[in-house]
Parts: C-alpha cells; structure tokens; sequence
C-alpha cells in the first residue's frame, strides 16, 4: 500500500469503490483515478500507440500522455481519458485500451521487438507491392494495431448544454497569479469569471508545501476562493477548461457539470459549453515541467518530479517506497525535499550539473546522468553514470524527472502569435503579439516564484483595468517563497538505446536523428514525418525535446529552429459539448403549417421541406401504395376541387411611392405598369444573369405588393432585396418586410375552385370570373367578417385562387373550407399532387431554378427586358449563356406510358453510345401523370425547342433505367390556359 | 535511391546509416527554363510531371516557406471524382485514375487508400440531383453507385436513422474515392522531382515578376533575382497577392476552412461520408483519429485559423449523423486559406503576359486534384496547349459566360 | 362578426404555460402587432404620429416604450413593431395605417410571431443559457434582436420579467427549447 | 467576431451573413455603353487584399441593416463599421 499515513487533500473519512480493469480499489474524496491507482499500488495503466510499451503516468494534470484509460461503459464510454484529471467517484469503471489480451500481456508488444524496422517514417517507403494490397491487407493491419481507445458506437444518453457569458475580465487558471489577479478585480467591482480547469482551485498550490505568509497554499486559497464567492460580480467556473481563444476577446470554455458523477442528475447536462465574451483577459495557466531523454525513460514509475511531488503532496500517494530524482535545475531538489520530508526514501538526485548544490537528508550525484532503466511493467532500477565515468545502479520504483518548466503559452498562440526565447529560464515564453485584450501573469509569464505569481497577477489585473476604465487597488498580498530560477538546460542522455521524447507516439531521439539525416529539418516537416507532438496532449510534454535535439543536430539556436504553431483546442474537447442541445430531432428548428394540426387528423404523410414540415399526401383506408393516394389527389383535384397548405411560401411585403420602380429593377420582367388589384409572375435573376427565383407579385395598392418567392429561396431573396434597397438604391422609397408566417395560405384549385370559395368569401365582394378574372388579387373578408386576401393565381394550372387568412384562423379554415367541400368532394392534396399537377403544367421549380438555368434555358427569354436595367439583364447577354445550341426547356413523354422516366436521367440519341460526348441534356422533374395515364417529365435538352416529335433515350445507368422519351411541350395539360381562365 | 520492403530491412539490419535526403536543398541558380513558383501539392507535382512527363529540364520550384506547408499539408485527404458537370468531371477523373498508380510512380507510400466516399441523401430534390451527377460520372467513365437507405445502414449501422431531423434517404456513393496521406503527397513528389534534377528551393519568398515588354523574364525572390523562361504559379492561397505583383485581378476571394481531428480511436468509420443535411464530413485517418470538416467561414481571411459559430455548426451536424460522437474528444483544429473562385472550379491558363501562367482558384477541392492539376499545368506550361481535360479552366469563361458552376451559387465565392 | 375559433402558435385552444423551478414561461397569444416603417423622408413626421398614436415617446435604438393603451419597441432604423392587446386592437394594423398615413407603411404582424412571457427569479441564468445578450445590461425597457436555438429572436426586458417573440411557425421547437434550457439550469 | 453595429453597439458576427467586397455597392449602369464590361469587373473581379478590407456584412438575425465593415483579412481586426445605406448615399448612389 503506497497511501502515506498522513498528509493530502483527500477526505480519509470516506471511501470510494472503483474499478480498473475489473478488478476493485479503494479511494478517497479528492483523488484523482490515477493517485487512487498509485496509493493502490498500481503503476501500469496503459501502453503506448506504436510499440505498445507498458506505460504508468508521466504527469499529475490534463497534459497526461500515458494513463489513457475508456471511462465508463455503454453509451457513456469515453476513450482516451487521462486517469490524471478524473476525479474519483463512487462506482467508477475504467479499462485499459490499446492492449489485447491484456494490460499486462499485450501481443502487440511484439512491435517493441520490431522498432528497429519501424522507425520513424517506414511505412512510406514499403507496403506499395502489390498496389491492391495496401486496402486489403497492409492497411487493415495498421489501423487495427493504431487508434488508441474505442467509442462505442450507441447514442451518447447525456445531454449537452451551451450558454454565453460576459465579462470585464476573464481569468484563466486558479493558482497564486489567478487568484490575486481576481481578488484585485473583484475588490474593485469588475465582473470577473474565474476558470479552472482543475475541481480545486489554488493550481500548484495545492501540491506544494510552502506557506504564503502563515498559511499553507491550500489555506490561503480557500480563504481567497471563500471571498471571491462572496462577491456577486465574480463567477467561479471550476472544472472548466478555456480551450480556445478566438477573434476580439471571444474564448471557448467547456464546464464539466457532471463527469465526477456517476450519470447526471435528469435534466441536467453532462457538460456545459460556454462562449464567453470578455473585455480582457489574464492568462494564468502556468508551466508545465518537461521529461529528459534518456534510455527507457518510458517505464511506469518514470514521471516528472512536479507530479511526484503532486501525488506525494497533493494525494499523500508514492509511487513507491524508494525514489529518485533526475535533475537540471534545482527545483528537482524541492521534489527530493519535499519526499524525505513525507517520509519517502529518496536513493539519490541524479543532477546533469557539474555545480549542483546540496541536499539535506539525501545525496546529490552532481554531474550524474541517467543512462539506463529496469523493469519491464514497473521501474525496478536506475543506472546511473557518474561524473567520475563510472556507473552505478540504484534500485528505485520511481523516478521523478526534472528538465526544467515550460510556460503555458499555447492560448497567447491561438491567433497565430509565436512564443520568443528566454535564455534565463531556458524555456519559450509568450511574444509580443498576443490575441486582442490578453495578457499573461505568473509562471505562464516565466516568472515562476509564487512571490512573481502573486504580484505578476495583481499588477496585471489593475494594469488592464485600468485600460477599460476600472481603477483596482493592489490587494495585501502574503510573504512567499521568491527562489530564482538556476538551470543548466540539458535535453538528453547521448546513447544508442531508445530515449523517448514523445511518449504516446514513440518518437525516440533515434527518429529525429533519421529526420535529419533525410532532410525533415524544418520542425514542420520533423512532427509531420516522425509525429513528434501530435498526441493527445498536442506536444505539450514533448515539443521541447524535439525541437532541442534537432537544434543541436541542425547547429541552430531552438529559437532558430522554432514550433510548431499552437492551435485550439488547448486541451481536447468532447463532441457532445460543441453541438450543445442540438442534437437528434432538435438538430434544426422546426416549422409547422398552420394546418398541421389538422393535417395530423387526416393522417397525412408529412416531409422535411427546408426546416417545414409539409403534408406530402393524404393516404385514405384501402391505399396500399403512395401513388394511389397522390393519383387520387390529383385526379379529384381536376374533376372537382382540391385544397393545399402553401403557406410556406414567402411572403413580402413590399410598400413605398417607389415600391413599383423597385421591384421593375428587382425582376427581369416589368412591373411598372401593373395595375392595382392585379398579379403578376415574376423572374428575379441573380446579377449574374442567371435565374435566382420566381413568384408573383400582387399589387394591392399603388404603394403596396404583396411579393412572393419560392419556400426554399424566402430568407436569400429578402437578403437580396435589402440589398438592393439599402446599398444599391439607397433613395427609393421603399419598406420591406417578411409576412409569410403572419398569413395562413391555402390553394383551392379545380373547376368547382369558385363555387366553394364563394360558400365562405363574404357577399359583398363578387367573385365572379368577370370580377374577379385570372391573375386578379384583393382584400376581402370571409366566414363572416374575418379579414382574407384573395389571389387568382394557379399553380396546377387549373381554375385556381390562393386565399390567406391571420395565421391563427388557418386551422379553422381549412375546416371549414373542408365543410364547405362536402358537396363537391373536396379534397385536400399534398406536396406530391402539387408537384405532379406543377409538372403536367410545365411550370418551373426548384429542380429547373437550380442556379445554373438562364431564363431562356427556361423558356422565358423574352422576359428579359432590354427597355430598362434590371438586376441580371447584362449579363444574362453573355455569349456563352446564350449559345443556338443551348439547353431549354421541354416535356418528354416515354414511348411506352408505363416506363418509367428518372429525374436525373440524362439525354441521349437513340444508339448512340453512353458517353458524355453524346450528352444532350437531362431530366429534372419526373411523375406519373394520372390524367394522361402515363409517366411525363420536364428537362434540359440542347436546341430542345427544334427537337419537338424527335425520339431520344432518357437514360439512367445509375438506376438501370433507359426510356424512349418523345420530346413535347412541358405544357402536357391545357397549354392554352383556358382551365385557368373558366 | 529506391524506396523498398527489402531496402527497410536492409537499413534496419544496418543501423540506418544508408538514408540519404528525400530532396536536396540546393543554392538558385541565376536561369532556369521553367520555375514553379510554390512547393505546396501542386507545384511540387508540376515539376515532377514537367521532368517526368514532359521531358523538360532545368526546372525549378521556389517556396516561400517549407515544402508541403500550403493547403496540402492542411487539408481532410479525400479524393473523389464525383463531378456533376462536364468542365469537371473529365478533369477530376484524370486526376482519381493518376492517384491509382501515383505511389508505384513516385516511388513513395502516399497510402492513397479506396475506402469510398458516400454522400447521403435526404430529400427527393437531392436524390434527383445525385442521380443526375451520378449518371454524369458514369458517362464519363467514373464509377458511381446509388445506395437505398437500407444499404446506407447496412454499411453505417450507426448514423442516426431512428431520431434523425433530416432522415437518410439513400446515398450516392463513389468506392473509388477514398483517402491519401496528405504530407506524403508533397514528399513523394518532392523526391521524384528532386530525382529527376528539379531544384527545390526552400525559404525563398517572390516578391516580384522582371516584366519586359509583356513578357516575362524571371521573379525577384528573397534571394536575389531568379531568370526563367517560363514562370508558373501555383500558390494556392496566395493567388491573388502573387498576381497583384504582375498587376493582375483575379476572380478569387480568398476565404478560411477550418479542419478538425479527433483523438485517436480504434477503427469505426468505413469510408468518408458526407452529410447532406448539414456541414459535416468524416473520414478516419490510419492513425484513428476522426478527420472532419464543414463549410468555410464565410468572410475573407488570410489568418489560417475560423471562429467557434462553425466549429459549433460543424460538429452540430457531426453529432447529428452519428449520435455516438458525443463522448469522442475534438483534438486539433485548423483553418486553411482556401483561393475561392468566382464559380467554384479552378483556373489552369495563360495570362495576358507571355511567359507567365497561372494555377489556382482551387476553392477546397485542391487536395483531390493534386495529380491532374501538376499533370494538365505541366502540360500547358510544356506545350503551350491546355491539357484537354483541362480545357475549360479558362480566365475568360466568366466574361464570356462560360461558368462551370456545380453549386448553382454564382458569383459569390463564400456560397460555393 | 366571423365564427372561425384560432388556435394559439403551440396549436392549441389555451395558452400553454409551464413552471420550472422559480420560473414560469407562458405562451402570450393575445397581442395584436404591427410594423410601422417611416417612410423615406417622412422619418421625423412618422415618429411624431407614432408618438401620439402610442401616447409616449417612440422607442429608441434597441429600446421598448409602454403607452396607455400601446407599446412598441425598435427593430430597426425607422422599424417599429407597435403592440396592443388582441381582443381590443384585431384591427390594429388598419387603425395605425389609417392615423399614420402616408408617413408610414405599416404591416400586419399579429400571426407573424409566437410570444412567451418568462418570469421569476433567476431568469438571467435561464437566459445566459439561451441567447448570447448581457442580460446585465439587459434593463428594463431594453428591446434586443437574438438568436435562441437557431431561431431569430426579440427579447425584451418588461416591467415582470422577460418577453420572447419568436417566429411563429417555430413555437415548438422554441417552446421546446425555453423549457429543456429551463429543466437544465434549475 | 465581434462587430461594432453603429447603432446597436457590439454584436457577434454569427449575426450577420456576409457578402462580400464592399465594391458591390458601385453597381454599373445597365443601360449605359460599355456595361458588359463594367459589369463583367463588378460582379468577377476582385483586390481580395491581404489587410484592409472593406466588406458588407448584413445584420440578418438582427435589425435587418446591412452594414460595411473594415476589417483586416490577416489579423481579422475591425477598424471601422458604417452603415451601408450611408455609405452608398456617400458614394453619390440615390434612387
């Protein structure tokens, strides 16, 4: 048992149950998974990504490169997570991954024996014969040995949440320079946010052992988090990592709500992601110590000396009973201190220099390297050579790793900033340009005391203040240790055994050395070719490594030789976090018709139009397959009377003196002249020339349209025409604004279309053909005095009118448009019948207005005016849009009424071959006609307006389909429009 | 030297003393025939097909920074041809057949692997627009297939099919189409034509074209004034920059796509799959980690990094495909400078300026077209011909209304 | 008078109203509404009709004025979006074109929007979970546009809490995401 | 980002659905001579600067103004945002 008897932040009054790989522990309130394993003893938690070594914790913190573990089981397993930064909880269950069959026996360990041929970059220069190999054997092969952990593949059960917050100040990172920098800003009333990433707050306080004036760290900082928490303008955000820093002071926070739960309570999130908006930010995220290369430095029981000290410190958890350190600089001898003084053995400080100073209580090998490790699944010993040359082997089953701290400055880099070298602290600290409204206080800074720390982060915090006009006071801040920093920068133990730099990836010092000798020199080159820093911890525990040895192998300085560009996020965040609430069915928003209630009733079928929901038919009992419902809906329609939601199409209102001139220069066609009371179609063209949408326009007033648009094109034909308003002609009098969800719209269409609406539409306004012709519009009241507009326009071609009513009434007025239908069979039709009775009438949508069609593709070139400039009209001239061969519009109808014809078939001569040299164009829209009892379609067909009675093949290889189609009119029902006028 | 299972042995055996550079770092010479101004995907394969192919000597390309560190060393891997309109689909099919033999040709495992792409669909109007392309692929010699939303679930038992928002339909698939080991590319490439005596001349930034009498005679660089018969720009990303120094506008806007990779996970994704309802793509590396994307940004950016609205899109549309996403953790992500044409396709063609020609406006379908795009610029640049796959990647088919539009967008470049 | 019964945004023939925690958010379907534009040149002649017409000042940048018997907040330069009660003012539309005349043009919006009335304790932290406003800065009288859920929004900051206007058509989905936002933070 | 609306202070640039070079304002005259060409420069042609960049950027989810707005296409810094209207007006465009 490795738990010390006294000492830690751990509630020793409680228990906690866990397991890890199956097997039981026992731990305390405040331990993480990976101090719990330790105090039990356990070092081995995981194996690496290419040679599978056994592996035990490199770090105490989210840097974690080693302890991987999958958390939980179920929906709820979470592969790759660092046993360091999980905070123990009753029940846990974690697995070791990328190991089979076992943690302890794994037989992809067989790669370790291998590493000579597998060394950095090999798989580049074999595996290339025979070709068709690589996908069936070779690959295969690699990706089942590479990945780390496994996701299951069931929904994630826990929700996801996402808000927004505010401040003056954001604060990221808790220790000493976070706190006092929140405890001046707080004092002075500015809305601060306070974030953490850790589940207490105090960072490195917590794992230290000196005092701040008379209190211990942990003292000091719950006294200061107790005041902070007092004050309403301060927000506390524990367990919350900022991960990113984006444009003009706008920061990525994820709060882990619930991930030291068990499951979340119901209802609430498993974590939270918050985009918070600050005026300034502090960063105060300190340093991270980094490892030295040496051979097998990889083992379990091999970690830095800052996470030693934290588990000794921090979770009265030794890895071992005897330790060592291994040293460059003299914060080593703190951790070797801070052991004796918990009562661990401490066999040696293995110190890289020459000048080393002394140590009470253990022996300082002063000018002493590490050249070698024992111990397969757990560090048995060390060798160690002396400065004298000779060797000596400690027993040790642990050792703690000290090369020196590197400032935390991935956030300052997020806006593509660079780091500068300090030759003091040997280590890159933020440069000069900084992401807008950032600045950097403590260890972060480089200044690593906790006396800097405090004052670095009070200074700060009054000096960006007072940029935004809040003075702060300097808090009274207690007496702390100041030690200076004393390193002998040292990177790596010479040797031709294996010295890991990146330990998740294994890239030895080897595999830089062979990155050289091949010319992979720039440090872009060198991560991408031996996957240096591209680990889960983003390079965090190995870059420096990295970079240092191929500085001494390159001749040039490591700020020469540079990094690697930092990029968000700063420590990896869940999936679910980022897409927050939405998520399954609330992935969109969804829009509803006004008669979807009742539509609902009728048991319609209803489909996804945009973010609408439509009513595509309406089965009835006995119909086994679609088409009959929609044929049935179709033909009832012609005989009778049929009625359609079209509310989701859009609706602007347009109004101004100058509302006639606007819409003149919005559509292509004229609208000038059009007379009150009546409606017109309407092309608009992109600028480009090419068709953007259609509509009508209603004019019920010298100075008010009613405009319509397609459902599909409502949100970008407004953009456009405020567009137009606002920059193009900024003098027109002119008022837009949307009214397609204000009004209720259905479409009554069929011969009896008049004799039902005249049932409802109130006497006093005549409907008569005579006064109420094709294309007419008006306001008028139905039901008895509920204010309507009515629009004689037709889209199935047949006697048609639309009538809009207040939203809230549409419900009540397809009932009783329904009611008033009995008697002549009225029958309701989805978007199916609409779009088979749009195609018997050859009228264009979506599928033909697919932004790549002209107006005289679509057969309505004499549209364009040239009499006045329109939006398009220029150029819409261009040659190339207007080639003797171009595509127009025309009908097809199968030589064979039972054959099928595809939208998305393409066109082709009879015999000709399948190639797209013979391309002569292709369908778009397709469906069985019910009143010509055949199938039908409209497409694109090269000079199709000479081509009428010629036979060609509507052919689908995709689908095996290969139709006779004789071209015709797209008009295939009353071309000459009389239905539409009865 | 020749790459080789035996030769990594052989070196293995022999403490791999025997590897020498992949390419040479050589001083500039004062002349060359041709100069490819950047050593990102495209340039690099331009000069390996111009000596390869095209039998051209005294070649160099010249890059501003470090080679395979433009778009090509900054992308989501997929190749595809799966084209809709004959501009494209010839050209882009050319380019899937050179990435079927392109690592037996260079010598060098760009780990180009078929794993299919599959775009799904959603609507009725969608699956009419994907048989229409996918016929367009078959008539072009392409493979394409359409897949039922049975068979989508068949291969992807784990999208979201039961609580989906936007139901899947069906699918237009591609099993050619597939993934490549982006770095390696530009490797491979470099190798093969620093192989072939191609100059690769790293950190040397061209900061002007020696213009005479509508001719050009060579590029002013960092390193001093560099001759040349003919100069070819390949600078994806720096396009219109680059031209503005031989006083050209482009039809190109220059717009950021962020990229994203997960951790590392066991294998689970098949191929790459494109969501129709939403900006979201997904491949898995052979490292495990989950390689995605969405839609660009949206405004003009040369700073190489995006915003959290689409990271949050993105992985919104990620999450609404594959429910099962939620517990995987977001690694890394990156934004690269996508050269955004005014229609969407690329421009390969002269310039007004003798000697001098252009490659670029390659939107985010750069990567794919790597081959076909070195293969058909070598070409005009050897032959003063377009390649005829290539033949419509003209300057003035805007002017003269010839666009090659798949998106049906227009003129607006953040659209496409 | 017609017979026709509506049917409220969320379909049905009550308002829906649900309590959560310290918060209740209650569907509001019984405000008329109408946008009032000035029209070109006639923008100082318009808020001075419009002034009277509400009997208070016009609502400035962003803000939310209450008058006897109206309201009406900004929603861009010259936009106004008047408010009366529905049962008084169905015609309210007709009645402010008619006193406004040529000065503005005015559109019918009563059925445009689904509104939701939320108040309690502790909305700030209901909303800092829904839309991206300072809700510290939020005051009383505050008319903002925002996105909730993907859904463009009109909050404003009452006298008792906080009103949403959202597109109507959408009622359930933002209905869906007031309360679910509402069941996660208390 | 955050764009400094002229009237409504700060917003979050997801707000706003941007177009493009603010050069979209100076549409040519379609019925004057040459206009194939002006409009074959307007609608194709672009500087696309590496810096200064002056944009229309449309305040879709907010109070419907379109705006042009100076931002740096490196740095992505906002050094300026006027209402459009205004600056068409400015630029001599009326009705």
């Amino acid at each position: 048992m490795s738990r010390l008897p006294t000492g830690g932040q751990i509630d020793r009054t409680r228990k906690i149950s866990f397991r890890f790989d199956g097997q039981y522990y026992k731990g305390h309130p405040g331990d993480t998974l990976a101090s719990a394993l330790l105090a039990n003893g356990v070092r081995l938690m995981g194996r690496s990504f290419k040679y599978h070594r056994p592996r035990g914790v490199l770090t105490a913190g989210s840097e974690e490169p080693n302890a991987l573990v999958e958390l939980r089981t179920g929906g709820r397993q979470e592969p790759n997570t660092r046993a360091t930064t999980v905070e123990l909880f009753d029940g846990l269950q974690a697995h070791s991954q990328n190991a089979w069959p076992s943690l302890k026996f794994d037989a992809l360990a067989i790669n370790d024996r291998l590493s000579n041929f597998l060394t950095a970059g090999f798989y580049y220069k074999t595996f290339m014969w025979p070709a068709a190999f690589w996908e069936k054997l070779y690959e295969p092969i690699i990706r089942r040995a590479a990945g780390l952990g496994s996701i299951t593949t069931k929904p994630d059960p826990d929700l996801y949440d996402k808000g927004f917050l505010h401040c003056d100040l954001l604060v990221i990172g808790a220790g000493p320079a976070g706190l006092a920098a929140a405890l001046t800003a707080g004092r002075a009333g500015a809305r601060v946010i306070v974030a953490d990433e850790d589940f207490r707050m105090g960072g490195r306080l917590n794992a230290e052992t000196f005092t701040l004036g008379a209190q211990s760290g942990a003292d000091w900082t719950a006294q200061v988090v107790a005041e902070l928490a007092s004050l309403p303008n301060v927000r506390l955000l524990s367990r919350t990592t900022i991960f990113g820093a984006f444009d003009h002071g706008v920061y990525g926070a994820v709060e882990r709500v619930s991930d030291h739960l068990l499951t979340p309570a119901p209802d609430k999130p498993r974590q939270i992601l918050w985009r918070i908006y600050s005026k300034r930010a502090l960063l105060c995220a300190g340093a991270l110590e980094r490892p030295i290369a040496f051979a097998n430095n990889d083992r379990p029981g091999i970690m830095t000396a800052s996470a030693l000290r934290a588990y000794v410190n921090r979770w009265a958890a030794s890895p071992a009973e005897t330790v060592a350190v291994f040293t460059n600089n003299d914060d080593g001898h703190r951790t070797a201190s801070d052991l004796l003084a918990a009562g661990v053995k401490v066999a040696a400080v293995i110190d890289t220099r020459e000048d080393a100073p002394a140590l009470q209580g253990a022996e300082v090998l002063a000018g002493a390297q590490v050249t070698d490790t024992a111990g397969r699944l757990g560090l048995k010993s060390v060798t160690v050579r002396l400065a004298n040359g000779k060797s000596r082997k400690l027993d040790v089953g642990a050792l703690g790793v000290a090369g020196g701290w590197n400032p935390n400055v991935a956030l300052t880099c997020h806006q593509r900033g660079r780091p500068v070298w300090n030759n003091a602290i040997a280590a890159f600290v933020p440069g000069a340009e900084l992401p807008q409204g950032m600045a950097v206080a403590g260890a972060a800074q480089g200044h690593f005391s906790t006396h800097a720390a405090l004052h670095g982060g009070a200074d700060s915090a009054r000096r960006i203040l007072a940029d935004i006009g809040i003075s702060a006071a300097a808090p009274d801040l207690p007496q702390a240790e100041d030690a200076p920093v004393n390193i002998t920068p040292f990177w790596h133990v010479g040797g031709t055994k294996r010295a890991w730099l990146d330990f998740q990836n294994d890239v030895t010092v080897k595999d830089v050395k062979l990155a050289h000798q091949e010319n992979f020199r720039s440090v872009e080159h060198l991560k991408r070719y031996t996957t240096l820093g591209m680990a889960t911890d983003q390079g965090k525990t190995s870059n420096m490594g990295g970079l240092a040895v191929m500085a001494e192998l390159t001749g040039k300085s490591i700020e020469a030789t540079g990094t690697t560009i930092f990029r968000p996020p700063y420590t990896p965040v869940s999936m679910g976090a980022l897409a927050g609430r939405s998520t399954g069915r609330d992935f969109k928003p969804t829009r509803l018709t006004p008669s979807h209630k009742w539509a609902t009733e009728q048991g319609a079928v209803f489909v996804e139009v945009g973010m609408w929901l439509r009513a595509q038919w309406f089965p009835r009992a006995g119909e086994k397959t679609w088409r009959e419902s929609v044929d049935r809906e179709v033909l009832a329609t012609r005989a009778s009377v049929g009625v359609c939601d079209v509310t989701t199409l859009g609706k602007i209102d347009v109004q101004g003196r100058d509302a006639a001139a606007f819409l003149n220069r919005i559509y292509c066609n004229g609208f000038a002249k059009l007379a009150v009371g009546r409606v017109r179609y309407g092309l608009m063209l992109r600028e480009d020339g090419i068709a953007m949408d259609d509509g009508t326009a209603a004019r019920l007033a010298e100075d008010h349209f009613v405009v319509t648009t397609t459902t599909a094109n409502a949100v970008p034909v407004y953009r456009h025409m405020e567009f137009a308003r606002q920059c193009l002609w900024p003098d027109m009098d002119v008022q837009l604004i949307s009214t397609t969800e204000a009004w209720a719209q259905f479409a009554v269409a069929g011969p009896n279309a008049r004799k039902l609406l005249q049932k409802i539409v109130d006497p006093e306004f005549d409907i008569s053909n005579d006064a109420f012709p094709f294309m007419a519009c008006g306001e008028i009241t139905v039901c008895g005095g509920l204010r309507a507009r009515l629009f004689r326009i037709s889209f199935s071609g047949e006697l048609a009118y639309e009538i809009a009513v207040p939203t809230r009434y549409g419900d009540a007025l397809i009932r009783r448009l329904m009611q008033a239908g009995e008697e002549f069979d009225v029958t309701p039709y989805g978007t199916e019948a609409l779009g088979v009775m749009r195609i018997e009438k050859g009228h264009a949508a979506g599928n033909e207005l697919n932004g790549q069609t002209t107006a005289r593709d679509l057969g309505m070139g004499r549209m364009v005016s040239d009499k006045k400039d329109s939006i398009g009209a220029v150029l819409s001239r261009r040659e190339g849009l207007n080639q003797p061969d171009g595509l127009r519009l025309v009908g097809f109808k199968p030589k064979n009424p039972k054959a099928r014809v595809l939208a998305g078939a393409h066109l082709l001569e009879i015999g000709a071959d399948m190639t797209a040299a013979n391309d002569l164009g292709y369908v778009t829209s397709a469906c069985y006609s019910p009143c010509l009892k055949s199938f039908i379609a409209i497409g694109f067909l090269k000079a199709g307006d000479e081509r009428m009675g010629d036979v060609l093949r509507a052919a689908s290889p995709l689908t095996g389909d290969d139709t006779e189609v004789e071209i015709v009119s797209a008009h295939f029902i009353d071309p000459e429009g009389e239905r539409l006028r009865a | 030297m020749r790459y080789s299972g035996f030769r990594v042995i052989k070196e293995a055996l022999s403490g791999h003393k025997g590897w020498t550079p992949a390419w040479r770092d050589p001083e500039p010479k004062p002349q060359y025939d041709i100069i490819i101004i950047g050593g990102g995907g495209h340039g690099l394969a331009t000069a390996y097909y111009l000596a390869k192919e095209f039998s051209q000597h005294r070649i160099a390309v010249i890059e501003k920074g470090w080679i395979g560190g433009g778009n090509v060393g900054r992308n989501t891997t997929i190749i595809r041809s799966n084209y809709l309109l004959d501009g494209n689909e010839p050209f882009y099919e050319f380019s899937l057949k050179l990435w079927e033999g392109l690592e037996q040709d260079f010598n060098y495992n760009a780990m180009v692997s078929q794993r299919g792409i599959l775009n799904l669909i959603h609507s009725d109007a969608q699956r009419d627009a994907y048989i229409r392309r996918g016929n367009a692929m078959l008539l072009n010699g392409a493979d394409a297939e359409l897949l039922s939303a049975e068979q989508v679930r068949r291969e992807y038992p784990f999208l979201n099919f039961d609580d989906a928002r936007f139901p899947i339909k069906g699918g237009l698939a591609q099993r050619r189409g597939g993934t490549v080991r982006h770095d390696a590319v530009a490797w491979g490439y470099a190798r093969g034509a620093d192989s072939r005596g191609v100059d690769i001349i790293q950190n040397c930034e061209v900061t002007g074209f020696r213009i005479e009498n509508g001719q050009c005679k060579g590029v002013e660089t960092s390193r001093g004034f560099i001759g040349a018969g003919k100069v070819g720009v390949a600078v994806a990303g720096n396009s219109s920059r680059v031209m503005a120094q031989a006083g050209m506008r482009l039809p190109i806007e220059s717009h950021v796509l962020q990229a994203f990779v997960s951790e590392g996970l066991k294998p689970v994704l098949p191929g790459v799959i494109t969501f129709g309802a939403g900006h979201f793509y997904c491949s898995q590396s052979d490292k495990g980690g989950l390689v995605f994307g969405g839609d660009i940004d949206g405004y003009n950016s040369y700073a190489q990094r995006g915003n959290l609205p689409v990271v949050e899109d993105v992985i919104e549309g990620g999450m609404a495909l594959f429910p099962g996403l939620g517990r995987v953790r977001l690694l890394r992500m990156w934004g690269g400078v996508m050269d955004m044409s005014m229609d969407g396709s690329p421009i390969i063609d002269r310039t007004h300026i003798d000697g001098l020609y252009f490659n670029g406006g390659w939107c985010y379908g750069g990567f794919k077209a790597t081959p076909a795009s070195g293969w058909c610029f070598a070409h005009l640049l050897a032959t003063d011909t377009p390649h005829p796959t290539a033949a419509a990647y003209r300057f003035d088919r805007f002017e003269k209304g010839r666009m090659i539009d798949e998106k049906g967008m227009g003129a607006q470049p953040n659209l496409h | 008078m017609h017979d026709l019964a509506p049917l409220t945004a969320l379909a049905g023939t009550t308002p829906v109203q649900d309590s959560i925690g310290p918060v209740t958010i209650t569907e509001a379907p019984d405000w008329a509404l109408a946008s009032v534009a000035a029209r070109l040149g006639q923008e100082k002649a318009c808020s001075t009709a419009l002034a009277s017409v509400l009997g208070a000042d016009i609502p400035g940048v962003a803000a939310h004025t209450q008058g006897p018997a109206m309201s009406a907040f900004w929603t861009g330069p010259h936009i106004w979006i008047v408010e009366a009660p529905y049962d008084s003012h169905e015609d309210l539309a007709a009645m402010l074109s008619a006193k406004l005349g040529e000065c503005a043009s005015v559109t019918e919006q009563s059925d445009a929007w689904v509104r939701f009335d939320v108040t309690g304790d502790g909305i700030e932290r209901l909303f800092e979970r829904l839309c991206n406003l300072d809700l510290a800065k939020l005051g009383q009288g505050a008319a903002r546009r925002s996105v909730i859920e993907h859904l463009g929004c009109y909050v404003i900051r009452g006298t008792e809490g906080i009103h949403v206007y959202g597109p109507r058509s959408s009622a359930q989905s933002l209905h869906h995401a007031l309360t679910s936002a509402a069941r996660a933070v208390f | 980002m955050i764009i400094n609306h002229p009237l409504l202070g700060p917003c979050d640039a997801q707000e706003f659905t941007y177009k493009g070079d603010a050069r979209l304002i100076d549409r040519p005259d379609g019925m004057a001579d040459g206009a194939d060409a002006a409009f074959y420069n307007y609608a194709y042609l672009r500087d696309n600067p590496a810096g200064q960049h002056r944009e229309l950027w449309f305040h879709e989810q907010g109070d419907r103004s379109w705006l042009v707005v100076t931002r740096n296409t490196v740095t992505h810094e906002i050094t300026q945002v006027e209402l459009a209207r205004d600056v068409a007006r400015k630029s001599g465009r009326s009705a």
